[in-house]
This record gives C-alpha cells, structure tokens and sequence, in this order.
C-alpha cells in the first residue's frame, strides 16, 4: 500500500462492455496494478466478471503497454482491454 | 513521415501523391478492407483508445524506417463502422531497393495488428461479438 | 487479372480504381522507381521482347493466381527511356488474407526481376552501361 | 544435322549491339542452339564475340526460356540475350 493517489482507470471493448462504463476516476493505494484489480474486483462482480481471467487482458500505464506487476507510483492512467485486433 | 488515425474514409491516390521521398527506387503499400467471413456481417465496428492509438502507430513507424531507412512512410487506420469491402487502414513504405520496402510493410502490418490499441466488433443478425486476437498475430511478431 | 506492357506512363490511382475483386481484405501493390545509383544517371533505357515479354508476365501472374488463391493480380511494365524518378512498373495482389498478398508481390517481383524478358541500360556522361543481373535476384527464386 | 529450315534468330540487350542487328532470317540444318551458335560463330568475329561465354547468355525458343542442348526442330525463332534485368 502506497499514497492514495487519484487515477484515471480507463476501459475498452469488452471489458468496457462488462464493467458498464469507459472510464471511471479513482483514488487508491494500490502500489501495482494487480493490487489495483483485487480492489476493483471486490467492488462489484461486474468488476470481478471483466477480471475474472488476466491472462485474457493486457494493461497500459500512460499510454504505454505494461503488465500487472508493474507499480503504480506516478500514473495517472491506467487502461485495461482485451489484446488488441487493429489492423 | 505521415500518421493518421481517423473516422474519415481515406483515398489512397490522394494520400499517395508527392510520396516517396529522395532516393526512393521501391514502393509498397498495404490496404487492408473490411471481409464478410462469416457471410453474416451487417458491419463492422473499430473502438481505438485514442491518444495511446497515435503515440503507438507513431513508434511502430519511427522504429520502420530506422531498421529499413525508408525514405517515407505513411500509415492511416479508421476506426469507427464500416460496411462490408471498405478501406479500414492502409500503410505505405518507401525505400531504395524492394526487399526492404517489402519487410517493413510486413512489420509495420505485423505490429498494428497486436500492438495498436483497435478493437474489431463483428455486428451480425443475431448479435454483436468481439473478434478475439489470433494467437498467430502475436507469434507473428517474433520474426522482427 | 491486368497485364500491360507499355511505353507511356501509367497513373497507379486509376489502375487501382476497382481493383480486388470479390473477397479481398488485403491489397498490396509495389512500384518501381527509376533511382539514381551512380549519381551520374542521365537516363535508363529498357529494352524488351515483344511478345515473350506479355507471355512471360501472363505466366507468373497466372502461377502467383492459382498459388495464392488472389481474388485480383495486376502486372504493369514499360520499357523505352526513362528519367530519373519516374514508375517503371507496378504490381497489384489482391487475396482474403494479408499474407497471401505479401508474398504473391514477392513472387510476382522475384520472377518479373529474371524472367521476364527485359534489360536495363544505364546511360551516364561518359557512356551506356547494360546493368548486369544480379546473382542474389537468381537465388531470390529459390525460396519460392 | 537435320534437313535444313528457315528460323528466325532475334538478338537483346548487348548481344544485339555486338553482333549489329536485332534479328535475322537464316537457313540451317543446325540440330541443337548449341549448334546453331556453332554455325554463326564460324561466320564472322562478331559472332564470335557476342557468343564467347554462353554462360552469360540465355536462349529462348519461340519465346520460352530454353537452354544451349535444345533441339531446333520445329522451332521458327530463336532469341539470344543476357540475364534478364527487369523490374
């Protein structure tokens, strides 16, 4: 547990879809992004439904493709989403 | 250098006109256009995150032309809905001789596929379904 | 299927009006521009063989065709003197999948380059150059 | 040798310029290109010049790509030129 900080946690496709809204502005101590999801997970099950498998989901910090361990220190958003299909 | 994330159609002449640039012996271009596989499509639906889209298009390109010393490079995606058979992206290499211009338009290809932030919905009669990444576009990444 | 042997300038934007044909997600083109290697360039001349060269070019479009299952295939190749920076040629592949595309390009410019019946002279201020094959353009049939 | 016939002999690229000019009409009983090449060696050093490496040299008959032990029967043109340099 670190600072509570505020964070903008921002959600696209199908977790967007799951979770009800695009994106929502959070204050939390998390220090990782797991951490992060283990508290939004025991919010709400929709929360818990959209988590329910990460190896299913990938995660930007700033914009920047990352993983659940990283630390949260200095972010101010977080993006998770399934992986991506452009092309 | 041009990067373009858009809902606008493009027209790949226009966009095309006065590319190259000096030295230039090769030009490949990619387009890629919405296909009706299932034969059920009604549309298809392309959800970016916009900002992290621009920011990653922009570094798969700049990375392109380091490795292959293009002399241009070119990349334009959509998002938004689209009809079956239009122009959802495109992507353009310039470089003196062939091979490289051909490489880096595969790697560019290969790297929006699985590293730019676009998600594909499916609309059908029945419903609406997230295409899922193939596990073929992330192995396909390994060559580079 | 369009293959074109020609003297004039073509204008890639109306070739590619209507190009792909049913089916196609993935259009890729390649062009080839007169480049400037020497330096001292003044002009490059083609020289061909009536004849053999459209019946050379219909046989590797016909071949990358029925390889890669295109839904599309266009072939252009002039000859005469040309200037530094103008297209000398062009192909179009049009397939379902990306990939396809990509590598009938490939193989569409690997077989045009050797055989297809023409030959590049280089014409400089102190004299004409036939520009010799290259081994490698020999070699780069073998992959296919 | 084969009963003698009329063929076509068409010249490319740097093979046209030594020899001096882009196609003929002979009257040989050459069996093979191998000696047709012969027969117009023997001729003149212009020949000769232009067909002292066959390894730099291709040879297409009625125009497809062939090779030097080619037979010529019932082929009407025959075209020698170097490694093709399109593209």
């Amino acid at each position: 547990m670190t600072e509570p900080a505020g964070i903008e946690v921002v959600y696209f496709a199908w977790v967007r879809e799951r979770i009800g809204l695009p994106r929502e502005s959070i204050t939390t101590s998390a220090a990782t992004v797991a951490d992060l999801v283990e508290e939004l997970c025991a919010r709400e099950p929709r929360y818990a439904a959209a988590f329910a498998d990460l190896s299913a989901l990938r995660v930007a910090l700033d914009q920047e493709l990352s993983d659940f361990s990283a630390p949260l220190a200095g972010v101010r958003e977080v993006a998770f989403f399934p992986p991506m299909t452009g092309g | 250098m041009r990067i373009a994330v858009q809902s606008a159609p493009f027209d790949s002449a226009a966009e095309l006109a006065g590319f190259g640039g000096a030295g230039a012996g090769a030009i490949v271009t990619f387009t890629g256009i919405v296909r009706n596989d299932s034969g059920e499509m009604q549309a298809l639906e392309l959800e970016h995150y916009p900002g992290m889209t621009e920011r990653a298009m922009t570094a798969i390109a700049e990375e392109a032309v380091a490795r292959w010393s293009l002399t241009d490079v070119l990349v334009i995606h959509r998002y938004g809905r689209f009809a079956v058979g239009e122009q959802i992206m495109m992507v353009a290499t310039a470089a003196r001789h062939r091979k490289a211009a051909f490489e880096a338009a595969e790697f560019l290809m290969d790297y929006l596929k699985s590293r730019a932030p676009f998600w594909k919905k499916e609309i059908g009669p029945t419903g609406e379904n997230w295409i899922a990444a193939k596990e073929a576009d992330e192995d396909a990444l390994k060559r580079w």
